[in-house]
């Protein structure tokens, strides 16, 4: 079975720092891939690379195994089987429509009348449980939780097979981390969609991925099974993480 | 006792009527401790600092609470109480570094700021030598030659750091930081509370810690206090909270923190999140009875009638909750 | 329909907005209604000529004994009219192009900013002499001409304000979900950048009537026996020791209007601001 | 980078893009005013613009060779700043236009430090105390001021100061040994100029500072106990008047533009009277030599403004503004 | 400002060019008449003239003239004494061309000059193409006649465009240029009419309006002012109001051959309809009296006798409906300046109720003068036309002529009678016979309803009670060198 995504040697730079310095991933179909790394690693940057919203200096990314083209066609190609959710997922949510407004976007977009967009929408809404008077809202008047199972929402509306999270639970309570995890959670048991997490959660990225790699001034230090990852780590780097990582177990220390 | 807070009550005026954010909540911190205050986002932890440090938004109200710092009382229902203790007896360090420096001024200028009211009568030279002093103290590289950079030429633990120099200068006796490293990642948050830490160790003054992440709670403070919908659920030593959580609260808030050690199924997809089902109550309208009670999963009838007093956890005096499981009849 | 009505209930409810709609009210029902109750503003009775405001002329006359009153109020509608227009034409067609260069970026970008270097770098008035000269005077060519000198305002602002959506991700969610650029250009950047928007076009009314009355008074004004604001105002000055209420009651006018038009954008903004509009 | 180097870099980007707005305006300019109807002769001698004489005036000008050949003369000297011979008077038009830029100069500047020496400190009041009364009132006077159109304001102060008190001096720029007598003569005009700009300038001192002042670092000052007149006056200020300096980038060429119906009003000589009575006779040279010269002013001063923005918010040399 | 001892007057329009035969507008002309010393000098206040640099001219014929000058008058700026090489260097300019050959812009003023021989140092001779009364008055009396020095005109070379050296009674001190210029007495200069203030000093204020209040706040001594003003100045402490009857003219012309303006008929009905009467009231404040034909009066060749049209519309009406012609829409041209604008609505009212619907276009002077090249003029229909005059008629009749059709005679009217009577009247010395042929030609004008003549103009000055101005009877050209303390 062809990767999901492939990544080889991508660089990227912005004037003098370099975001990507010749990364090299594979991910797996159906699976869930984790990327972890500091602040300003690269990770969003491999993410919006990934999706078509950088263009590369260096290197090439293939999804489900054709290269990708920076074309409108291609994009409008892409946009059904790979879909993005934001880091904000308010700020994902143009401000000035009503929900259901962006809703029947999709429905354009992927020429099906508007009634069956709705009624998908309304499966997903349903699962995702938010209630079916939210589309008549504005973005702002809904609760941050709520938006990003919007966004969440909108990103399934397109029946994509790859699901791309850019730290989905930042700024979040552990309680509603937890309900946002799970949820997805759910939606890959049932749909087996290809998920990758980007965050710098390291505790979450070990339970919910199967791979992940670390990241570090735009090269993957280390990679690889997230068991091995985490529990006998190779480089000094993802030790050190490891180890700042304040733990509810390590109690008393202070 | 360094300082201590009383029955602490605040009120947001709001077009739709009037939320009540705080209600009684009192809070003690010793001298060179550091007392973790947790809670859900909305709990109203925020509004315990901007209170102390008379910082609260022009809707907002104190109606009640009294505050004795370094044995001077204040009364924080005045408005402006605690004004002469800003920069001189209290200090507060900011969530975003990013936002809490001037863009246009090098940090120098800020720097040296807050010294003109910390000590007034210096001069110009003794409170630069002073603020590359206290860049040395947080360990910033070159203290010199950051004095004349601006804050977008720092990364942001750079400048948080530069944000805590500014705590150092004006040795404070209370030092309150409002979720100090969620904006920066793990590596620099460790790096960075060990910097506070250090301050409190070096001029010995009390720390209020805000955060909602208990890993950093459990790993760098003495003490312990829980917010819950603008009430204090809990508080004790960490240890003590820790090892025999009077509240459900405080307990499922543990649950539901994950450790990176926690147990990892085989097939990762079947991994699972302890959540609190259940959204906070309308804090315009408390409803009767313990305020966690809608969502708690050992509550009983009583639970919903009779709002619980602050009982004793265990034989340690410190550690208290508001549980009618713990009442003794 | 009844979004207007919830708009106008909306504006209603906040002191500044009930102020704005009551100095445009009154600017509106003084331009439509004025001739009603006043003569024929371009009836000419020489026997009359600069009589003092009394009952059969409220404002009084000018130098040809028309009766002011009836000419501010022609006048007002003209220049209403014709600033209405002009904002309205050139903050959509600034807001487009500064748009699609905000969104284009690169050589694009470029030129649309270099083009509104150079048009801001002519002072308006002295275009204005160039293409009225060039065209030839009436509305046609004013609305023309403000319009070229508007533009770049508009389109600086909607440019700048494009560049920071541009990157923002809602936009970017909206271009990974292959949603038609017209339509992101349309639904998403157009009502984001509306706000400033139509702040700075209320702003500039004031402006395009002024610069109507600077013409005039440089004699590139309206063709008599039309009036506008401008035009009253110069009369006025030239005959300001015969009698200064023109001058003054065109003034007045203009102020009332453009207070009006200001107060009443900025309540606008809050309102079509759907952040603003739900704290209410 | 280093900053200077940084600094360096952007001033160049700045200049070169400067030359090319120079350039594409002067075509602009070349096309538009080439393409105006009338003719000089006609206007200057009326009926005594007998055919031969006509001719011989447009030869003079140069009005008869190719367009192309034209555009260039006129490109070629305008860059060396000869702008060749005034067919009136015979005398360099650079001088004719060197004449009375000093006190068109002299008049914006003067309106500008008014407007900003009176409209900040209206601004900061305002802001100091949103929503109060002060501040409305103030924010009607700003308005009012805003919207009274230059050409009005002149008219009143004309009367009022120069007929009425007779404290000020009514007509022309005064003498120019007698700084004084300049001064004076100064003015009436500059303050009817400036007065819009001071409205202006303190609705957006007043805006951009109650931005400010919401921003997160104020409260860190706060925090610290900076007393909040500091607060304003110097730490939110120096920020709030970066959007305040870029306007005024287009306020210059809005004052220059302006400055046409005061130079006429109070009959002073200026580039504004000049280029108005030069297009009125159709006097395309001296029109085209005063545009090059405004344009180029309008185009300096915008990057001093930016120049000035860089110093004020290090941010933008750095290119993150 | 009331110890002032030297005046400070407003002048309306900058120096242009200082050069006599191509000066632009009559600032220049009066200053050169101050500075520059001419054969003969106009009196104050008068169109009579008597030796100036001329110790003496005969009358040899019709066509010639011996002139001798007076001896010893110097050039400033040291450029010698006056001869008769001077004279002829001056003159031959205007019948030759510049020192390019460059034909001058008043050449025509000396167009009946044939040639000047010099037949000593200061004496020499003028000949004349054909006799002309013409040549004195608007030629060597004239700004157009100043002796120039040869020898500074030619050093100068263009700059003569700026500089003017004289040898009467005044010099032009400074000038700087869009603000002011001062005048100076030459203490060099020995003649008849020694200035007498030290300086004068013209400050350049374009509008009457403005200067009126520099006027009213006494920074002025001396101003001209608009009609409107009049009742304000008339109250003015220490004033003298100055009212001069004008010899300009302002018509509205019709053009003859253009579509149903072609008819006679309409042409009349056009000026039974318009008031005239209003037209000075509501333009002109009624301040000015109204013409009744081209020549001014005082001017040669007035027809005091020229029918008054005072408005009828019953005839107009009944003179439209002869023709049978109804919705009539013509053009109405003017400038758009605020007398030109009343006049126009005025008109279009007046037009409007006889059923003619007139469209103004009013034009900034750039455009409108334009019209005058190119055959431009041709689609005029009804047009406001503000001429200025010379005290020669046959300066005002000349553009009638139909050699002016696509130029300036923008009625077309053709008539062979009026430019052969033209010519007759540029010939003819005897001053009874020429004031027959004006008349004559003035009846011919009539006759073609082509014009509605307005008004003369009028000039208003106020003046500071010490000071007395000088005009030459048509109010426009001022004698600095005879203002005087009153
Ligand atoms: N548009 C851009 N222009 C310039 N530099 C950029 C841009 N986007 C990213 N960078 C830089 O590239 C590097 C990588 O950024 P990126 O956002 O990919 O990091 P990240 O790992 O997602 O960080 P975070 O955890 O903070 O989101 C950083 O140094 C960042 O400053
Ligand atoms: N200015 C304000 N006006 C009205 N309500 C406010 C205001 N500031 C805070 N609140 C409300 O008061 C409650 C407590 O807010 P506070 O900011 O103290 O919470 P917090 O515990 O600090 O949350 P977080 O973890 O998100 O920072 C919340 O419900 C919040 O919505
Ligand atoms: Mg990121
Ligand atoms: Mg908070």
């Amino acid at each position: 079975m062809t990767d999901a995504i492939s990544i080889s040697n991508a660089q990227l730079r912005f004037g003098e720092t370099a975001a990507l310095d010749g990364v090299s991933l594979s991910i797996p179909q159906g699976t869930c891939f984790g990327i972890v790394g500091e602040s300003g690693s690269g990770k969003t940057t491999l993410m919006r690379a990934v999706l078509g919203l950088q263009k590369l200096d260096q290197g090439e990314i293939r999804i489900l195994g054709n290269p990708l083209v920076h074309s409108r066609a291609a994009l409008k190609q892409r946009a059904s089987f790979i879909q993005p959710i934001f880091q904000d997922p308010a700020a994902s949510l143009s401000p000035r429509s009503r929900i259901s407004t962006l809703m029947n976007e999709v429905g354009t977009v992927l020429r099906e009348p508007h009634a069956a967009t709705h009624e998908r929408l309304r499966v997903i809404l349903n699962r995702l449980g938010l209630p079916p008077g939210v589309i008549d809202k504005y973005p702002h008047e809904i609760s941050g939780g709520q938006a990003r199972r919007v966004a969440i929402a909108r990103a399934l509306l397109m029946k994509p097979s790859i699901l791309i999270a850019d730290e989905p639970t930042a700024g979040l309570d552990v309680s509603v981390q937890g309900d946002l995890l799970n949820l997805l959670q759910d939606i890959r048991r049932s749909q087996n969609i290809t998920l990758i997490v980007i965050s710098h959660n390291l505790a979450i990225v070990r339970l919910i991925a199967e791979n992940a790699v670390v990241m570090r001034a735009g090269k993957v230090v280390e990679g690889g099974e997230v068991g091995s990852l985490f529990g006998a780590p190779r480089e000094d780097y993802t030790r050190e993480l490891l180890a700042a990582w304040p733990s509810v177990t390590h109690s008393g220390a202070g | 006792m360094a300082i201590s807070l009383r029955n602490l009550s605040v009120d947001y005026t709001l077009p739709q009527g009037t939320a009540h954010a705080l209600r009684g909540v009192s809070l003690d911190i010793q001298k060179g401790e550091m007392l973790g205050l947790v809670g859900e986002s909305g709990s109203g932890k925020s509004t315990v600092a901007f209170a102390l440090m008379g910082l609260l938004a022009n809707n907002a109200r104190v109606t009640s609470g009294t505050a004795t710092i370094d044995g001077r009382s204040f009364d924080l229902t005045k408005h402006n109480a605690t004004a002469a203790l800003r920069g001189r007896g209290m200090a507060m360090i900011f969530q975003d570094p990013m936002l809490s420096l001037n863009p246009v001024f090098t940090i120098g200028t800020q720097l040296c700021e807050v010294l003109r009211r910390r000590s007034p009568g210096s001069d110009r030279k003794t409170r630069v030598e002073m603020a590359e002093d206290a860049l040395a103290k947080v360990k910033l590289s070159n203290p010199g030659r950051r004095m004349n950079q601006y804050p977008h030429e720092l990364s942001g633990g750079m400048r948080q750091r530069v944000v805590i120099a500014m705590a150092l200068l004006s040795e404070p006796a209370l030092l309150i930081a409002d979720e100090p490293t969620t904006a920066l990642d793990v590596t620099v948050e460790a790096q960075i509370m060990r910097e506070i830490i250090g301050l409190r160790d070096r001029i010995g003054c009390a720390v209020l810690l805000i955060t909602h992440s208990l890993g950093l709670v459990t790993e760098y403070c003495d003490a312990i206090s829980v917010l819950y919908a603008g009430e204090k659920l809990e508080s004790g030593t960490v240890k003590e909270v820790q090892r025999r959580p009077g509240h459900p609260y405080t307990r499922m808030l543990f649950d539901c923190e994950v450790p990176i050690d926690r147990e990892r199924h085989a097939d990762a997809s079947q991994n699972c999140f302890t959540v609190i089902a259940g959204d906070l109550p309308d804090p315009r309208q408390r409803p009767p009875g313990c305020i966690f009670n809608g969502r708690c999963d050992v509550s009983f009838e009583e639970c919903a009638a009779v709002n619980p007093g602050d009982y004793p956890v265990g034989n340690d005096a410190g550690h208290s909750a508001r549980c009618l499981r713990l009442q003794t009849p | 329909m009844s979004g207007l009505v919830v708009t106008l209930k909306r504006i209603c409810s906040e002191r500044d907005g009930r102020l704005g709609l009551a100095f445009t009210g009154f600017i509106l029902v003084f331009a439509l209604f004025g001739p009603l109750i006043s003569p024929d503003p371009n009836a000419i009775d020489i026997k009359a000529r600069f009589a003092a405001p009394g009952l059969a002329h409220l404002l009084g006359t000018d130098n040809l004994g028309r009766d002011l009153l009836a000419r501010t109020s022609v006048g007002t509608r003209y220049a209403l009219t014709l600033a209405v227009m002009i904002v309205v034409i050139s903050s959509i067609l600034g807001s487009l192009i500064g748009i699609v260069a905000g969104i284009a970026g690169g050589w694009v970008d470029r030129a649309v900013t270099a083009i509104f270097d150079i048009v801001n770098a002519f002072p308006p008035l002295i275009l204005a002499f160039a293409l009225i000269a060039l065209y030839g005077k009436g509305s046609a060519t004013f609305v023309l001409l403000v319009t070229v000198v508007f533009i770049p305002q508009f389109g600086r602002m909607a440019r700048a304000r494009a560049q920071t959506l541009r990157n923002l991700s809602f936009i970017e969610a909206e271009r990974m979900l292959a949603v038609h650029p017209l339509t992101i250009v349309f639904r998403h950047y157009l009502p984001n950048v509306a706000g400033p928007i139509i702040v700075l076009a209320s702003m500039n009314l004031p402006v395009v009537i002024a610069f109507e009355a600077s013409l005039s008074f440089l004699g590139f004004g309206v063709q008599p026996p039309k009036s506008s604001l401008g035009t009253l105002i110069k009369d006025g000055f030239i005959s300001i020791n015969q009698s200064w209420w023109p001058t003054v009651a065109a003034a007045l006018v203009l102020a009332i209007a453009t207070l009006g038009a200001t107060l009443l954008g900025e309540a606008l903004r809050r309102v079509i601001d759907p952040k603003t509009a739900g704290a209410r | 980078m280093t900053r200077s180097q940084r600094t360096v870099a952007f001033i160049a980007s700045r200049l070169a893009s400067m030359v090319l707005t120079i350039a594409g305006a002067t075509l602009l300019l070349f096309l538009m005013v080439r393409l105006v109807p009338g003719d000089f002769a006609s206007v200057m001698l009326g009926p005594r613009a007998t055919p031969e004489l006509r001719a011989q005036i447009i030869h003079d000008m140069g009005l008869d060779r190719g367009m192309l050949e034209q555009l260039w003369l006129f490109a070629s000297r305008a860059v060396t700043g000869n702008f060749g011979e005034d067919v009136v008077s015979h005398r360099p038009i650079l001088d004719i236009v060197l004449d009375v830029i000093p006190n068109t100069l002299a008049l914006a500047f003067s309106a500008l430090t008014l407007a900003l020496v009176v409209g900040i400190p209206i601004g900061v009041i305002a802001a100091l105390k949103p929503g109060s009364w002060l501040d409305s009132g103030l924010a009607l006077l700003s308005i009012s001021f805003i919207t009274t159109p230059t050409l009005v304001v002149s008219v009143i102060l004309f009367l009022i100061f120069a007929i009425g008190l007779h404290w000020l001096p009514v007509a022309g720029a005064g003498d120019p040994g007698d700084v004084m007598d300049r001064l004076q003569h100064l003015i009436l005009p500059s303050v009817a100029l400036a007065l819009g700009w001071v409205g202006y300038i303190s609705r957006l001192v007043r805006a951009a500072l109650l931005d400010t002042l919401a921003e997160l670092h104020v409260r860190t000052l706060r925090a610290y106990g900076v007393s909040e007149y500091r607060i304003v006056g110097l730490y939110a200020l120096k920020l709030a008047l970066v959007p305040v300096v870029s306007i005024l980038g287009i306020g210059l060429g809005d004052l220059i533009g302006s400055s046409v119906v005061v130079e006429i009003i109070f009959a002073r000589s200026g580039i504004g009277s000049l280029i108005f009575n030069s297009i009125a006779q159709r006097n395309y040279p001296v029109v085209q030599a005063c545009v090059v010269f405004i344009v180029a002013f309008y185009i300096v001063a915008n990057l001093v403004v930016d120049m000035i923005n860089a110093l004020l918010d290090p941010r933008i040399a750095a290119g993150r503004g | 400002a009331g110890a002032r001892t030297n005046p400070i007057i407003a002048v309306d329009a900058d120096i242009g060019n200082l050069d006599p035969g191509n000066r632009v507008g009559t600032t220049e002309g009066n200053i050169i008449r101050a500075v520059c010393q001419t054969l003969v000098r106009f009196e104050p206040g008068k169109t009579s003239w008597t030796n100036d640099a001329a110790k003496e001219i005969k009358q040899i014929s019709d066509t010639e003239f011996d002139f001798e000058l007076n001896p010893g008058q110097m050039f400033t700026g040291g450029f010698g004494e006056m001869t008769a090489d001077d004279v002829k260097f001056t003159y031959d300019r205007y019948i030759n061309g510049d020192k390019n050959g460059k034909k001058l812009a008043y050449a025509d003023d000396l167009e009946a000059l044939k040639s000047v021989e010099v037949t000593g140092k200061y004496t020499g001779k003028l000949v004349l193409k054909h006799p002309s009364a013409a040549l004195w008055l608007i030629g060597i009396c004239d700004a157009s006649g100043a002796i120039l020095s040869k020898k500074a005109a030619e050093q100068l070379g263009d700059k003569i465009a700026t500089t003017l050296i004289g040898s009467g009674p005044m010099v032009l001190k400074e000038w700087r240029p869009k603000e002011q210029f001062v005048l100076a007495a030459n203490p060099d200069y020995k003649g008849a009419y020694k200035a007498h203030f030290d300086e004068i000093t013209g400050k350049i204020i374009p509008e009457h309006k403005t200067s009126f209040l520099s006027y009213q706040a006494k920074e002025l001594d001396f101003t001209a002012f608009d009609a409107d003003q009049l009742a304000t100045a008339k109250g003015l402490p220490d004033t003298k109001v100055i009212d001069i009857p004008g010899i300009d003219y302002t018509w509205i012309g019709i053009n003859v051959v253009k579509g149903d303006l072609a008819d006679i008929k309409v042409r009349q009905a056009i000026r039974w309809a318009i008031d005239v009467d209003a037209i000075i009231q509501g333009a002109y404040s009624g301040a000015t009296s109204r013409a009744k034909t081209l020549l001014a009066p005082g001017l040669l060749g007035n027809w005091a006798d020229a029918p008054l049209y005072t408005r009828d519309v019953a005839k107009a009406q009944a003179l439209l409906a002869e023709t049978g012609k109804t919705g009539l829409t013509f053009t109405f041209t003017c400038l758009n300046d605020a007398t030109s604008l009343a006049v126009a609505q005025i008109a279009q009212a007046n037009l409007a109720e006889v059923g003619i619907t007139l469209t103004i276009n009013a034009m900034d002077s750039g455009a409108y003068w334009a019209l005058g090249a190119g055959d431009a003029s041709k689609d005029l229909e009804l047009t406001l036309i503000p001429y200025t005059s010379k005290f020669d008629p046959s300066f005002q009749t000349q553009w009638f002529l139909a050699s002016q059709i696509g130029l300036w005679n923008w009625q077309r009217w053709n008539s062979p009678e009026f430019d052969k009577l033209h010519q007759e009247g540029l010939e003819t010395l005897d001053k009874a016979k020429r004031e027959a042929i004006y008349v004559n030609m003035q009846k011919l004008l009539d006759e073609s309803a082509s014009c509605i003549w307005i008004t003369h103009g009028r000039n208003f000055f106020v003046d500071a009670a010490w000071l007395k101005p000088m005009f030459l009877p048509n109010g426009k050209d001022w004698q600095f060198e005879f203002f005087d303390k009153a």
